[in-house]
């Protein structure tokens, strides 16, 4: 089967046929489809719109961080007459929106854009073909997980349109600050910051149970654990950080739900004191305890960021060197170790909240530890390189990038791991720029690199090499030029989630130039997006056809599907008989052995 | 292709799908209610002492009412047994024991939630009273001849309620003191003490509701939370009974299977009670 | 080596601190040899075997072990920077606390929306009574104005306070609303203001100037605002505004 | 009653007749359980520690009985049991932690009734 020529869609439509005595309407079809496939592409659209609002909002904090207090040309008489007065007057965004559109930046880009990209999106259309599977394991749960996270995203995006505003407290919504920062409406943007996030957690919960089961049981004949594309191995663990981390935060979102809502005070200490007067409620609670339980799963959160795109990266690395991955098992093993290590460093987020020195050491070591097969999964990537034959195509340009980009991330997490040098670089502009250089050019990146690679699979069309190689030279530039200078801010000390840049304070005035650099840069960036968008959408139509269903010269079973694949993906059931990467084997007719080529 | 692995188990792992998928639910349900736990002895070591009438450790234990809650201890029991046994008759191809075995672990389960709501009440009619004198009181109250109460919707006082409405004094019936554990019962106070507080009195005035106190607080939401399994569980399990109960003639096997998972399910939320009971009622 | 200057630190103003910079200016070098070496080898095999300079890829790739030798040091570095470094400074900060016979003086700070207060014991040493039912934007402590203890305390409110110069410092950090963050970045110092608790800080200021203090804790909308200020002086001109600041008294604040 | 019911029956009859008893027993156990930990609980240890510890001990035996029989652990595949392991480590992770956490602090910190320092 793999390397056959296109099969027809016509062909694919009749297999369909076997199994299906009805076509399906438009509604059941495109909307309210039980096909993974179909899924996996509304949770990619939703989740790139949510990605360009969520940099929107960043660019409009980014215009005021670069003039503070001066008015946004044009977009800010629109603002204020969407969102009024009290969000921007004159056309000058006020304190509290720059802290709304913090937060949502941080919640959308975080549980709305990057999860439902890297897991919804990707681990949907790829992981049941990657194993062989014709579908998920529950079609059903698979379709309700897509619309509690659309249902989660409508609830998030409505908040900024009632009174008082979206939630303003931080993505990480720190009690006791997201209990009062609005206490002049009973329900506010905090309240419906908490239900979309019970929603999105809903969501996750059954994509996650979903997967897991998806990949323990659907896996096809032949596909032992040790034969799954790294990709899939990373979905797994994916899985379990969301099933198991995701809980505590649903329970503390209840309970802060109910602190706003019904007066009980489970994060709210005895006697706060709030405008000069006593607060009326009975106290006894633990603002740590939010943090905790936020944390446990904020930690396992960021590796859900990043280990999806990391084995994207495998697979494209792999394809494009023309050679196997360099040490698969100590990969898979490395990310093991990641998935279990996650869940017990969380409170190296809270080092400075007060910890003695027991427990700090625990958290401290075990973050130390969880760099190392972080660092094996990198330099196993890295040893891939050696003796390929690498092929410079824009997913592979994307796949390269990740990597330094991650290591910068990543080196830049151990002094923040260090709980003596956190005590300085904590809550600076240091820590947004560790974590912005893992998530934007590093995830986003890895994510970049697996649309171009399997946009063909899904449309049967290339994107535009020479756009795509555009977009890649324009973003890696100015991702450079956005996050490099915040490590010279971090390091002056400047603090973030400053409304005005930090100009209140003497001590950052040497950085306060960089703001507007940062700013342009990040208009640069905004302005290299264009032509993916162009090619994106142009290429759905007339992108170059593909002339096999196999046009990367790809090992792993998704290949082996029409093009795009039918409903139950295979038409054949597929037997696999060798590892994922099996690229010019000695002796081999072509430079590269499918999974399911027998012999 | 069709999705394997429904009905059969695979045979690598011995299971299908619907068995992983619950127990991969019922790992994350784990988490969920123990982060509860965790806040739950988080907020009560961490309680201050002197804020709960007439107890020394702040943490107003005790005040549940323990035979109700054995009794629906109880309740969960046998509703758990008779959901194996019902998953057993159909094993054994009894179709007409398994639904009556499904009926009374159903109306288990109403039962449960009609008594659990019961409690409810009890609660939200029963008032904490401290006076600025420093005498603090449990007990009921009347207001202007009305026992407020959780069925007359919005009509729980607290002293600033009592201020708006411009109540000038409230009929508070005192709870005779009750023993705690290792204290002497001490007969000679007297039973109910009923007295008439004018508001201007009053330092704190509230009923048994979450707002009052932290632990009402944790004690009504995790039971809430539990009560919601309890009654989405019912729901699922009637669906078996009756409508969903067609698949038995078609695919007997996967209806089998369904009933297996379902159970397995219920069990869990009985595994949860099991816990809170001994936590929130006794200890 | 002058790490203040290396990495772009703001002056540094504290005994303590010159150890904390040491150990950000190890790291940073260690990060530094790593990213190094990895870029370094990376543009070395993207130019050695891209597709023109490589048509065959190689089955088997890297054979040697260098790479494991490489994880295993980063390894023992981060052990070393663990355990030798971080470990004991931590140690230091928070379990090795000033005695009496260092003679420090102890301040207490309370954070509010969207200021910083500061409260001292007065000359007579004793600490004023406090409590909830005194609590009013005139007197954030909630100093107990009947109270002979709290008359000579020495309370600044929303405004700048003075420490001597080589004296240790204690300063404990509570909040009466939201989280803040007491940040001193010319001392090295950084600790949450968290409400319902106390939670202690310590240096020893060696340099006399005006400090800023930062809120690093997002805390309401004017948390950008939330600057504070402290003097370090010599400890003949402390003692002058002590005094000074004391016959005012706490009551300052009572009217 | 189609054919694959009567494969379904065949199958497993003996051996689910045989668990009935089983069942009862574990019933009658949790009941047992439940009367044992509420007669402690009148009973008043001299420490508190000994009476959550007692309670929590029976409270385990009974989740041990339920899970165990009712929801067929004992003779669960691996899989279920690598999931469950899993599980009960990070939960024991999380509450140990969280409550670890929340005492070890900096010398001389203190918790106050009142919100002064
Ligand atoms: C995908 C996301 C992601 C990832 C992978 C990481 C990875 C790591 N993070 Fe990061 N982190 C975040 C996202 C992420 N983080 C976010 C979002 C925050 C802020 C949240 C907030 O407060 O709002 C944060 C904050 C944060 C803090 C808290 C800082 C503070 O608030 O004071 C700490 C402290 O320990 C930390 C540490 C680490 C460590 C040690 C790693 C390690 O896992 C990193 C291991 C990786 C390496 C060590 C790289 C190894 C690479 C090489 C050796 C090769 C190098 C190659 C070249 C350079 C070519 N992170
Ligand atoms: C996954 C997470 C993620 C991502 C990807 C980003 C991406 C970016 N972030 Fe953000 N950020 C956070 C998570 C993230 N951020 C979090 C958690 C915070 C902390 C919030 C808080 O304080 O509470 C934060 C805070 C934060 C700040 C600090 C604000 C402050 O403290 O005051 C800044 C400042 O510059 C910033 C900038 C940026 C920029 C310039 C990008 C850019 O990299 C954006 C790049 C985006 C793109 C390149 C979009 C591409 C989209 C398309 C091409 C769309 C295509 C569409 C179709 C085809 C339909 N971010
Ligand atoms: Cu106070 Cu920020
Ligand atoms: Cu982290």
């Amino acid at each position: 089967m793999a390397n056959a020529k296109t099969t027809s869609h016509g062909t694919s439509a009749d297999q369909a046929h076997d199994h299906h005595h009805y076509e399906p309407g438009f509604w059941s079809k495109y909307i309210f489809s039980t096909d993974h496939k179909v899924i996996g592409i509304q949770y990619g659209i939703t989740a790139l719109v949510f990605l360009l609002f969520g940099f929107i909002l960043m660019l409009l904090m980014r215009q005021q961080l670069a003039k503070p207090n001066q008015p946004i040309p044009v977009i800010g008489p629109i603002l204020e007459k969407v969102l009024g007065t009290d969000m921007v007057n004159s056309g000058v965004m006020q304190a509290d929106l720059y802290n709304a559109f913090g937060a949502m930046h941080g919640t959308i880009m975080v549980f709305l854009a990057i999860v439902p990209l890297a897991f919804g999106a990707f681990g949907n259309f790829v992981t049941p073909l990657q194993i062989g599977a014709p579908d998920m394991a529950f079609p059903r749960l698979n379709m309700a997980s897509y619309w509690f996270y659309f249902l989660g995203g409508v609830v998030m995006l409505s908040s900024f349109f009632i009174p008082g505003g979206a939630a303003k407290s931080g993505w990480t919504s720190y009690s006791p600050l997201a209990s009062i920062a609005d206490m002049a409406h009973w329900v506010d943007g905090q309240t419906l910051w908490l239900i979309g996030m019970v929603l999105l957690i809903s969501s996750s919960l059954l994509g996650a149970v979903n997967f897991i089961t998806t990949i323990i049981q659907l896996r096809a004949r032949g596909m032992s654990w040790m034969r799954l594309p790294f990709f899939v191995w990373a979905q797994l663990v994916t899985g379990f950080l969301l099933l198991l981390a995701f809980p505590p935060l649903e329970a503390a979102g209840i309970m802060q739900l109910v602190d706003n809502l019904f007066g009980t005070s489970f994060f709210l200490p005895t006697g706060l004191v709030v405008n000069g007067s006593q607060l009326p409620v009975s106290g006894g609670g633990s603002p740590l305890l939010w943090q905790h339980l936020f944390w446990f799963l904020g930690h396992p959160e960021v590796y859900v960021l990043i280990l999806p795109a990391m084995g994207i990266v495998c697979e494209i690395i792999a394809n494009n060197t023309r050679k196997p991955i360099w040490g698969y098992r100590s990969l898979v093993y490395s990310v093991l170790c990641v998935g279990f290590l996650s869940f017990i460093v969380w409170a190296h987020h809270m080092y400075l909240t007060g910890m003695g020195t027991k427990i700090s050491t625990f958290f401290q070591t075990t973050t130390m530890m969880i760099s190392i097969p972080s660092v094996i999964i990198l330099t196993a990537l890295f040893i891939s390189l050696w003796g390929g034959s690498i092929r410079m195509n824009t997913p592979m340009l994307f796949a390269l990038a990740f990597l330094p980009m991650f290591g910068i991330g990543g080196l830049t997490g151990l002094p923040l791991g260090l709980n003596a040098t956190d005590i300085y670089l904590h809550d600076s502009y240091y820590v947004i720029g560790h974590f912005h250089y893992v998530v934007a050019p590093g995830t986003i990146f890895g994510l970049f690199a697996g649309i171009y690679y399997w946009f063909p699979k899904a449309t049967g069309r290339f994107m535009n090499e020479t756009l795509g190689k555009i977009h890649f030279w324009g973003s890696l530039l100015f991702m450079n030029l956005v996050f490099a200078p915040m490590f010279i801010q971090g390091m002056k000390g400047m603090s973030r989630r400053m409304y005005d840049g930090g100009a209140t304070y003497a001590g950052n005035a040497s950085v306060l130039g960089l703001n507007t650099f940062i700013s342009h840069a990040a208009i640069g960036l905004a302005v290299f997006q264009i032509p993916f968008i162009i090619n994106f959408f142009m290429s759905i139509r007339s992108g170059k056809k593909i002339s096999s269903d196999n046009p990367w010269e790809a090992t792993t079973l998704e290949w082996s599907t029409p093009t795009p694949p039918p409903h139950g993906n295979f038409i054949k059931e597929p037997v696999v008989y060798r590892g994922p990467y099996e690229y010019s084997v000695p002796g081999a007719a072509k430079d590269f052995s499918p999974q399911d080529q027998q012999a | 292709m069709e999705i394997p692995y429904t009905v059969k188990p695979r045979p690598d792992t011995g299971l299908y799908n619907a068995k992983v998928g619950i127990w991969l639910f019922l790992a994350s349900e784990v988490i969920l209610f123990g982060a509860l736990f965790s806040a739950y002895i988080l907020l009560r070591v961490g309680a201050l002492d002197g804020v709960w009438p007439n107890i020394k450790n702040a943490w107003p234990h005790g005040l549940l009412n323990i035979p109700i809650g054995t009794f629906n201890t109880a309740v969960l029991i046998t509703s758990s047994v008779t959901v194996v046994f019902a998953w057993a008759a159909l094993k054994m191809n009894n179709f007409a024991r398994f639904r009556i075995c499904m009926v009374i672990t159903i109306v288990c389960a109403l039962g449960f939630l009609c008594i659990k709501s019961f409690e409810y009440n009890e609660k939200f009619t029963h008032y904490e009273l401290r006076l600025k004198s420093g005498k603090a009181y449990t007990g009921h109250i009347e207001v202007n001849g009305k026992h407020p109460g959780f069925w007359d919707f919005g009509s729980i006082y607290n002293l600033a309620r009592l201020e708006t409405d411009k109540v000038e004094k409230v009929k508070f019936t005192a709870d005779p003191p009750k023993a705690k554990p290792g204290e002497k019962h001490d007969e000679s106070t007297p039973k109910h003490e009923v007295m008439e507080v004018a508001t201007s009195d009053i330092a704190h005035l509230d009923a048994f509701i979450p707002r009052n106190h932290t632990f009402f607080a944790i004690y009504f939401l995790i039971t809430a939370l539990h009560g919601f399994h309890v009654l989405g569980g019912a729901l699922v399990l009637a669906w078996f009974t009756f409508p969903g109960s067609k698949m038995w003639l078609t695919e007997p096997e996967r209806f089998i299977n369904r009933i297996e998972v379902g159970g397995l399910f219920w069990h869990f939320v009985d595994l949860v009670w099991i816990f809170l009971f001994p936590i929130l009622y006794l200890l | 080596m002058n790490w203040i200057k290396i990495l772009g630190l703001p002056e540094l103003a504290s005994e303590h601190g010159k150890a904390l910079d040491e150990l950000t200016g190890y790291v940073h070098l260690l990060m530094l040899i790593l990213f190094i070496g990895w870029v370094g080898y990376f543009i070395m095999v993207l130019l050695k075997f891209n597709r023109k300079s490589n048509p065959k890829a190689d089955y088997v790739g890297v054979k040697s072990h260098l790479n494991t030798y490489l994880e295993v040091g980063v390894a023992v570095v981060e052990g070393v920077l663990l355990i030798g470094f971080a470990i004991p400074l931590w140690a230091k900060a928070v379990d090795y606390f000033p005695t009496a016979a260092d003679n420090p003086i102890e301040v207490h700070i309370m954070a509010q929306q969207f200021a910083w207060n500061a409260h001292f014991a007065g000359p007579d040493g004793k600490w004023g009574k406090q409590d909830i039912q005194f609590a009013a934007a005139t007197n954030p402590f909630g100093l107990d104005p009947n109270d002979a203890d709290a008359k000579d305390d020495v309370v600044c409110l929303k405004e700048e306070f003075l420490v001597p110069v080589n004296r240790h410092v204690i300063c404990k950090i509570g909040s009466m609303d939201v989280i803040h963050c007491f940040k001193l970045p010319a001392m090295r110092v950084t600790q949450d203001a968290v409400p319902g608790l106390s939670i202690p800080v310590h240096f020893k200021p060696t340099i006399t100037n005006t400090y800023e203090i930062y809120c690093a804790q997002l805390c309401g909308n004017l948390h950008s605002g939330m600057k504070g200020s402290f003097k370090v002086v010599s400890q003949s001109e402390y003692d002058t505004w002590y005094a000074a600041k004391s016959k005012a008294g706490g009551g300052a604040g009572f009217e | 009653m189609s054919h694959s019911t009567q494969h379904a029956a065949q199958h497993g009859h003996d051996d689910v007749a045989s668990h009935l008893p089983t069942y009862w027993k574990v019933f009658w156990a949790l009941i047992a359980g439940t009367v044992i930990t509420v007669a402690l609980y009148s009973i008043h240890f001299e420490s508190v520690a000994i009476t959550i510890a007692i309670a929590m001990f029976v409270a385990s035996i009974k989740a041990f009985l339920v899970a165990g029989y009712f929801m067929h652990l004992l003779s669960e595949k691996k899989m279920i049991y690598g999931i469950l392991a899993a599980t009960v480590f990070f939960l024991i992770g999380l509450m140990a932690l969280t409550i670890w956490g929340s005492y070890d602090q900096p010398n001389h910190t203190e918790r106050k009734t009142l919100y002064v320092p």
